[in-house]
Order: C-alpha cells, then structure tokens, then sequence
C-alpha cells in the first residue's frame, strides 16, 4: 500500500476513534439520547473495506454501528454529530438518530436498528444495480451474531441465485450484546456458513487495516466482475460495551487485554514509525489537530444548530402531493 | 367499458404497468412459469422475461425485503405474497423497514413497493389459509391499504399504486378472482383515497370493503324488496387512510350506519369506522352503530362451520331489522 | 405489601414459576448471562442453569416456534422478545401456530406460551424501536392480551399466564420498569380478564391501559384539583378480550368516555372501546366518546417531536375540558 | 431386510397409494373441499423413514402433504378420511382438513399449512424430550422448496448449538408448487446446505424403501444416541400436481416418464416376485382387498360420520374452564 494511503487512513482510523469516544463523552453529558452503539475497536473494517471501494458509485449499508460507515462514505462529520444531537441540520434532519444516519447523495444507504434487515435490502440495491446495467456494487456491513436471523439465509440464497453484485462484509467482533459467538451459533467460523449457498468466502483479520484492505479489493474484484456474491469476515473486537446502557460486564478482562493489543489505529502507527515514515511527534499533532476539529468544527456546528421545529413533526410519513392517490390527477 | 374478470383486470394491470416502464418488476412465488396462483401474471414471464418477472423462494420476509432495497434505486416491484397469512412472515421489513423508511431518513429514502395479497376466507383452505388480516396492514403509520372489491378498482388501483411513492398494501380475494366487472377500456387511474356510494339510499348507511361490498348490495335489494328500506352501501376501497368525509357524510343523510366486515371484531374497520362517527358526527346518529362480523374463532375447514363464522347478506338484513325494529 | 419495582416484581414471577415447576423456562436474547435487558432474568441463570434460562441466537420466529413445540409436551416457556419491534418477526409463528393450532387440531394440542415484551415508546430510541403494537395482538383470535400498568400487576399477571393454558403475550413498557409500587408479599395471581377501577369518580370514565393509566391518574388529579371534575379511571389490563361488562359499567354511572392510547389512533384500543360503547350502553352516552392518541407518524428521535407525537396527561385534560366545554 | 418387513411395508405403501387416489376422486366428487395435496410417487420416503422409527416413543411432525405420514404413525385411516369429509369423527374433529392432520395420542404432532413452520416446532419438541430425559426423538419431514425459509437456518443453528435430539427428513420432490429447485435454490443439494451448522448429512435414493430404511436407521441411530440433530435427504418426484389446483404444466413429459420408471411400490413389488416371495397373482389379490377396505371401511365410515354441530363453531379457540383467568380462583 502507498504511504500517502497509509497515512491518510491512519488519519481517518484516528479520527473515528476520537469521535465515537467524543460521542460517548456528549451522551454522559446528556446531548445525545436513545441507543449509542460506538465503534473503537473495530476501526480497521470499514476503513480497510470502503477504501478498496468505489466512492460515488458503490452503495453502502450497515446497522446500527453506523456512524463511522457514513463517514467513511462521505458523509460530513459535522451532520453526522448534529443528527445525534437531534439537529435539524443532521444527516436524517434529527428524526434518525445514532441508529438510522442516512446519506443518500453519497449512496450510504442507511444504518437500520432491526438485526438481519440489511441483508435482503442489499440484495435488493444490488438487483437494481444489475437492471439499471451498471458496474457498481452494494457493500452490506453485518455483526456475526445477526448471521442466524433468517434473513442471512434467505438472502445469500437469492443473491447466490440471481448473482447480485453485493458484498456482504461481516464484523466478527465474537459477541452479540451479552452473548459470547459461540453460545449462539454452532458453527462460528461465519465464513464457513456460506458454503451452503455456493458464495466464496474469506475469513481475514480486522485489525490490519492493510490486510482487510487487500482481501476486500479481491472481494470486490470479483463482485463487481459480475461472479456473483462474496462474503468477507472480519475477525474483530469491540472495546467497550455493545452500547451505552450496557455494562460490558461478561466478558473477561483478560479476553479485552489480549485484544487491545492489536489495537487498529496502534498497529498502522507503529508500522509507520518503524518503517521510518512518522515519528510519534508526528502522530501527537494529528491527534491534536483532529481533537481540535471534533471539538471546534463538529461539536461546535452540533451544539449550534437548531432543532427541527414541532410543526414539522408530520412531514416525511408520506408521500407529499402525490398525484397518483388522486388518481393521477394533478 | 367491457366485462373483465377480477384476475383478468389485475393481469392487464400488471401488463401495463410493466409495459410502461422498464423498472416495474414482479416478484413472488411462482409468479413467473406459472403465471401466479390466481392467475396475476399470467403470461408476463414469456412477455417480460425472468429478470422483470420473477419466480422467488419461498421466503417472504426476503423477498419483500429485497425489493425494498431495490425500490430504493427507483425499481417499482409489484411484489406479490400467495396468501395474506403468509404476509406475517414478512411484516418485519414492511413495517419495519418500508413503512419507516422515510420517517426516519428524513425524507431521503422511501421504499414505493405494492404489495398485493389475497385476503379473506375462501372455501374450506382451513385455519392457516383464511384469515382476514386487513385491520393489521391499517394499524400502523407510513402504509396506504386499500381493497378492491369490483375487476375497475382491482384495475385502476393497482395501477395508481405502482405509479404512487408511498408503500402501498392491496389486499385482494381469493373468492373474487373469478368475479366479472366492467373495467375501463382506456387507461385508468383509481384513486388511492377516498369511498365510493356503490348504492345511493336515505335511510340506513352500509358500509362494506372488498367482499362485504357485496354482501352490503344484496342485503341493500333484499330490504327494499321486503322492507321499503332503501339503504345506501359505501365501499371504503381505502382502508388506509379511511375516507371520514365520506363517512360522515352518508351518516349525515341517512343518521344510521352499520359496518360488514369479514372479520372477528375487535380494533377492526368496523370498531375504527364507528369511532369516526364519534369524531365526526354523534349527534347526527338516530341509532347505536352497529358491526356485522365474523365470530371471534380462527376459520374451521368444515364447510358449515365456515359459513357460521362469516357474516353474510341475511345476517345485515337482520342487523338493520333490529335496528328499525322490525 | 411492600414496595418493589415494576422489573422487581417481573422477575419474582419469574423466579417462583422457575422454582415451582421443572417445566417452566425462559428463553430469549440475553436473558441467560446478562440477566435480560430489563433485569426481568437476573440471577436466574446461575440460579437454574442454562438448559432453563436459555439464551437464544437472534432467530424471533425461530425460537418462538421452538417454544411453542417445546409447549406441546407440556413446557412451560416464558418467552422474551427484547423489543416488541422484533415481534413482527415472530408473528408467523404467534398467529399462524400458537393461535391457532388448539382449533385446527380439534382440541388436541394447544400452545401454552408466555410472550413478554416491552412495547411503547421510551426516550428517543428511534423509529424501529419505538412501536406501538398493543392492537396488533389484540385482533386476531386464540390469543391473550394482557399489559400491566404497575408492578403488582407485573408480577400477577406473569404469574397467572404462566400457568394459563392458552398463549398470552404480555405487552410490557421500557419506561415502567423502574416504576416502584406495592406488590403482596403472599403469592399472588392477577386475573388475565377484566379491568380495575384505578380511581373511583362520577363525572367521566378515563380509559387506560400500561402506561396510559398514570397519564389517566394525572389528569384526573388535574381536573380534580383545578376545575372540580371528578374522573373515574379504568385500567384495561386485559386487553384481549376486553372488559365489556367493566366499560358498560362505568359508563353507565359517568356518562361520558375518553380513551386513551399511546398508539396512533387507527383501529387502535380507543376504536374498539368507542364500539364497544356503541354496542352496550349509546344511549347512556351525554356526549361523544373521544379517543386520545398518538400522531399517525413513525416515533422520531429528536426529543421534542417524540413527544410531540404521543399524548400525555395535558392533552387528556383538554380532551375533558373540550368535552364539557369549560 | 426381512421378508415379513418387506411385504408389509409393500402393502402399507399400496394402501397409501390407493387412499391417495381415492382422495382424488372424493375431491372431484366434491366430498373433499380446501387445498389438497398428495403423495402418490413419493411413499417410500415416509413408510422408509417412520419404519426405521419407534412407534408409540417418538414424535412426528411433518407440512400439508400430511395424509400418509399420519396414517403410517397409527391414526386410522377411516379419521383421516372422515376429517378430509369434514366430520366430527376426523382425526381434528372436521376442523383441520388435509393440511391439518393431528393425532396426537400417538404422537403425530401434526400437519402445517405455513411452509417452514414445523421446522422450529419439532427443534421445540426435541428439546421438551431433552428436558424430560427421554430416550424418543422428534421426526420432522419437509419438502426441498421449504428449506429457503429463513426458518430452516435458525432452527438447525438452535438444533445443533443445544444437541437436540431431531431429525429432519427432506423429501426432495424436485418442486416448490411450479418452480423447479434449481430455479429456486443456490444449492441444489440440500444435505450439502447443513454444512453450515456442522450437522451431519446424507442424501439418498428416496424410491427404494430397502435404501429409505437402512439410511433411517443409521440416522435415528445418531439421534437417539444423543449426538444431536441429522438432516437426511430423500431424493423423489410427485406424480400429481402440487395440489388439487395445479394443472401440472410446467413439468417435462420425459421427465416424468424418467420418475414413473422408479415407482417405490412397483420397484418394491417387482423385488419380491423375483425373489420368489410373491407372485402377480399375491399382489393383484392384495390390491383387491386394499380397494375393498378403502371403499367399504374408509370412505363408508367418512361418508355415514355425522358433520360438526354448529353450535360448537366456537369451541376450541381458547381453553374452557381454565381456573387462571380468574387467577387461580376455581
Ligand atoms: C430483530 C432484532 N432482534 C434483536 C435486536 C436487539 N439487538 C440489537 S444488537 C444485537 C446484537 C447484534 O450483534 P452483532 O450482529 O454481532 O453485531 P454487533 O453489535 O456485535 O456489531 C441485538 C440482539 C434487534 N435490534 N433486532
Ligand atoms: C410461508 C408460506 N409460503 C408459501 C406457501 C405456499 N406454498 C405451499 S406449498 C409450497 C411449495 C412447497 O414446496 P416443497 O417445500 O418442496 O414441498 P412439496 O410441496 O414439494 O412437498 C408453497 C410455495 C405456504 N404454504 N407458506
Ligand atoms: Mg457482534
Ligand atoms: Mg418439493
């Protein structure tokens, strides 16, 4: 990999550790509500994912671990903060939240709170794709333990079937909440599952951004060659608890030191430092200089920004002026 | 205008629809090479091909989801689900996803699917395959329902729902697919809101939906023929948003109102019309409003069993007669 | 009595009908190990072993049909979905199974199942997390409805579907759960029909259920203190099948009715009592029954809007206001 | 396999034949009303499997295509008849129909209408029987189209993950209503798809009852022994349409001709005259006294059984009498 992409991505890898631990810091202080699930840990995934993928033309859509996803994928930092901060000015205009940050211009397609529901609107994006005749992709992020909802069978089977070009990229991080892979799923290699559906997989490292970076630029490659579905796993980690309300409390700590060790944003660092390309000087000033952007321009352009206003609390349910519940009349 | 029958005018439907743009497609099982179980589809696959005409496995909650997805592109799917009680199976994703989608993003994505189902008790198909599910569908915010009960609406409103951006549900009958009706020979649009006066009449108000339309009509006959009633009969063919206008204003006329509907009573269209009238127009009303519905049971096969459970014309002519006293 | 809170109290019914009998188990998301997102399992797990406190992948259909075959042969599941968004996956085998298997089989089998799961809106969890689906378990036949409004309730309720040989689903709320309230030291068992006189009055009957009933207490509080209106407040625990007898009742004595609910208002609770109000007692009414509810939208995650959208004991007190015209 | 075994199982398998055709006929006589589906070319599946089984222990459940399964697990033909006649006397007291055959006192747990429903309900019967200690195991049939509902992947996830002791039997018939597998299906193979759960699998001729019963064997072997679920594969063909209302087109003629040469109950009757055990006289004498039974036993006590009363329209949907509604108060 080029050092001017490794650098670029140790930025953003750093960067969405900084916001999701700012994130965390403002729903202490009460500015964000609802359900927060954050992402540190896991940084190595999406960025080593989308980068291999085409921004402007690949669709993209995940859960509700979303708001590195919509970063990544173009999504301004300032409107993803504001949406959770309830903003008129954020992403979903403050009516989404943490769990649905939707930005369609870029073609991130939405993060949605049901476990297994991106997996059949995947497909569905990448059959629109495969009408419409184009060379795009649909990228669907999924944790391991949403893998035994029923829809990840129905699903694969239909992509498999109808070769869509999606890419299904899931973030192994072992748990789902409380519940450790295997008390949940007889067979915990997720790679493995999908050989019932004839769809090639690859199991990969999460933590190496360069590693998850190579093995999706294969994946899609070969998607977007018109083969059909891939399903790429990512062996992952998340370091605090599955969100905000949870207390983290099942798992072991010695479980937690082990991964910390394999810190994304750390490995990419020293690689650096040791291939003689940063020093840690070097590192501390784009710390400080992203802390500085999070707190002036993110958090500054959210605290700012208005609220949407209550009259408006019935748009967006339907259609408006639709002249076809009028029976086409205009 | 020419006679048609009901699956007929739901078949040109979907060949117009389907003619007029290329990202119009069909999808559901065996809708395809067979040409769909009530006959919808009838011929389209040779005509449109597998990629617009699609054959999908039997899982509902995937299917509705993927063409939700691809509804997000611009790709009209008219997807159809076999039987409405498979319909549970899918309800995740059309509530949950296409119902909210747009709420939630802000405006940036909807999801304009049709999803049509045939719903009601037909003969004998049993527990599993006969239950009446359109008070499910009107429940809940960010979904159009309506309910075709004559071949025009079947026509016109299938037409308007692939063209609307909303999500928009038509529930169908398996007992009417065989039932003729005029339908348009022009290209025809129906309204997704609103009611229709299928008989005008000034002394008690019927209101049907789909089937009991029917079972409203022939009672309708019955009590001007023995009873010089005339009752007027509303066909709420939108079940989502319910016409209350329209409502209120054949109440306003005839001060009486009875609801047939097809199924067990309780949160159904008959308890939510009557609340309307409450809303709308108590002080107009000359006599309690009265519900004619299925009994409180899931559907037996056995075939007098069946028909015990399901209101018919003769039970709304003893309902008004009870109401008149007579 | 001693007071304990709502989660409290769920879980002591669960504890003595874990200990009571061999055949009763838990199953659902994160019960097992974490104790249940809402405590309702705490401790259970190390208490009874993972073979009856079980934590289950994330399949809702598929380990509600698990527990209702386990049902078959005498198991006792308390079924917990997490969310009562996640039940529209699960409604398949609700509806399709658990309601309807005792009829179809003729009497032979029945699925005697607990389903519990926190349905409302708590603060700002979103659109997909924050339905209203009380009236979608209340349609359809060969299921019960219940949904506790305090912890003695909680605890009774639980206790008595548990042992019930018919399926309930037990329609709990994510902000009650911390709700203190008294509840018998001596084992109890709330009835699964009727309703319960919340608070006696003579002017008007305010209608509630789950957390409704303390928007109800509110406002009676309100209209009592400020414009000398005594409300009587019913709680409609049981929701399917509805207290006719308790609704004509208090009616009969007030005269006037509003019904209040937190979902949007189409064919809702507020509808089905306005019918059954119809039905039973229209002439005792002095003026039109009145529904308050929520705005027909998907709940939103900004905070104002949420509750914007739903009502609260102020909208109820208008309601009341308007009624009498003061 | 002995030959008391083969011939009786020859003469069950004849039966079921005979009362699948009489149903036909009952059905264009109009004595027979609903959806009906039957089994005529598929008999070695079920009598193969259930012979392998312990009657009077383990449990049954199976989807619509119901009439022979019950039949061969004890219920009385003359109920099944008188049920599909609608009669009090049926097996589900004229409530259930074709699609819901219940007799549950001898553990057949019945027919379902919703495909993919009995997959979660037999895991749930295994896992009342672990709970209880027992040595029986639950026995679920299902047709290859089911397996693409997303039932099938959560159940066989749970059935392995908790070791339940079930079997699931796929009747391979080729067909989902109209639609051919292969135009269904990624993988057409389906003891292949439960790779993915690490449940063991094997596929097998699903016309030879001889090969039925000793693959059977085996796998109940495994079950009962505690190892958890096994998933066998039975390779078929319906001969009629999928139900009463399907005309059958979409099949090939050469296809058909191809399967109608590997009749169960031909193959197995041709088996034992060569073998000498039995002469064309011998089976021309038994399927006499078959359609004799059938006419006079079955079809005579469904025709003079009394119908439901109305008045009991509305027993059955909710327990009588149950002393917790009133919250234990008798
Ligand atoms: C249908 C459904 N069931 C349950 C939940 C509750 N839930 C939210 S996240 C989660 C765990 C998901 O774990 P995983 O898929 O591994 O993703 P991770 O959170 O680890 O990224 C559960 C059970 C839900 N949101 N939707
Ligand atoms: C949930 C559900 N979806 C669709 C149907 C309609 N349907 C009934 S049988 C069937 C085909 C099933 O094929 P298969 O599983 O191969 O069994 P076979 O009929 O061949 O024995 C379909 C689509 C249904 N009954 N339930
Ligand atoms: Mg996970
Ligand atoms: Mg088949």
């Amino acid at each position: 990999m080029k050092i001017e992409r490794k650098k670029r991505l140790l930025r953003e890898m750093l960067f969405a550790r900084r916001f999701e631990e700012r994130c965390y810091e403002a729903y202490v202080e009460r500015n964000i509500g609802g359900f927060l699930h954050l992402y540190p840990g896991e940084e190595a995934c999406a960025h080593g994912v989308l980068e291999a993928a085409d921004f402007g033309k690949d669709y993209v859509i995940t859960s509700y671990r979303d708001h590195i996803h919509a970063i990544k994928w173009g999504a301004d930092p300032r409107e993803v903060m504001a949406e959770l901060y309830a903003k008129e000015t954020g992403v979903s205009k403050g009516r989404g939240g943490s769990m649905h940050i939707f930005d369609v211009k870029n073609r991130f397609m939405g993060g949605y709170a049901l476990v297994g529901a991106p997996f059949p609107l995947a497909a569905g994006i990448a059959k629109a794709i495969q009408m419409q005749g184009g060379e795009e992709i649909c990228i669907c992020f999924l944790g391991d333990a949403a893998n035994n909802q029923g829809t990840f069978h129905e699903s694969l089977n239909m992509a498999k079937l109808w070769n869509l070009p999606v890419l299904y990229v899931c973030e192994n991080n072992h748990y789902g909440i409380g519940t450790r892979i295997d008390r949940s799923t007889a067979v915990v290699d997720q790679y493995k599952r999908v050989s019932g559906y004839g769809i090639p997989s690859r199991q990969e490292d999460g933590q190496d951004v360069e590693l998850v970076y190579k093995a999706a630029t294969r994946a899609i490659r070969h998607v977007r060659s018109g083969k059909g579905p891939y399903f790429l796993e990512l062996m992952t980690y998340r370091y605090r608890g599955h969100s905000m309300s949870d207390s983290n409390a099942y798992r072991a700590r010695a479980e937690e030191r082990m991964w910390s060790k394999r810190d994304p944003v750390i490995m990419l660092r020293d690689r650096l430092i040791e291939e003689g390309k940063m020093t840690r000087e070097d590192f501390k000033n784009m710390d400080t200089e992203i802390l500085d952007q999070i707190e002036n321009e993110v958090i500054a352009f959210a605290e700012e920004s208005p609220e949407p206003h209550v009259s408006g609390v019935e748009r967006y349910v339907l259609a408006e002026n639709d002249p076809w519940v009028r029976g086409g009349v205009p | 205008m020419h006679e048609i029958m009901y699956w007929e005018a739901v078949r040109r439907a979907h060949d117009e629809e389907l003619a007029n743009d290329d990202m119009v497609i069909v999808m559901g099982e065996d809708v395809g090479v067979v040409g769909g179980t009530y006959k919808a589809t009838l011929g389209l696959y040779d005509k449109y091909g597998q990629e617009r005409v699609i054959d999908t496995p039997i899982s509902e909650n995937g299917f509705t989801g993927l063409g939700i997805g691809a509804s997000f592109l611009g790709v009209r799917p008219i997807i159809e689900i076999m039987s409405v009680n498979f319909a549970w199976l899918a309800m995740d994703q059309l509530f949950n996803t296409a119902a909210k989608v747009r709420y939630m993003s802000g405006g940036q994505l909807s999801a304009p699917i049709v999803v049509r189902a045939p719903g009601g008790t037909a003969h004998q198909l049993g527990s599993q395959h006969s239950a009446r599910m359109e008070k499910v569908f009107m429940g809940i915010a960010g979904l159009r329902v309506v309910t075709p009960s004559n071949p025009r609406q079947a026509y016109g409103l299938l037409k308007s729902a692939v063209r609307c951006n909303d999500p928009v549900f038509i529930n169908e009958h398996e007992l009417m697919y065989n039932m003729k009706g005029e339908v348009p020979e022009k290209e025809y649009f129906h309204p997704l809101e609103g009611s229709e006066i299928a008989r005008e009449g000034r002394d008690v108000t019927l209101f049907g939906y789909n089937i009991s339309v029917h079972w409203c009509l022939e009672a309708a006959d019955l009590l001007s023929r023995n009873h010089g009633i005339e009752a007027e009969v509303i066909d709420l063919f939108a079940l989502s948003p319910l016409d209350r206008e329209g409502i209120r204003n054949s109440v306003t006329k005839t001060h009486r109102a009875i609801i047939v509907e097809e199924a067990e009573p309780a949160v159904g269209v008959g308890a939510e019309v009557m609340a309307i009238l409450n809303e709308e127009c108590f002080f107009e009303l000359d006599a309690a409003p009265v519900r004619v519905s299925a009994l409180n049971v899931p559907i037996p096969y056995n075939h007098a069993l069946e028909r015990a459970v399901l209101p018919d014309a003769n039970d709304v002519v003893e309902a008004v007669r009870k109401m008149f006293g007579i």
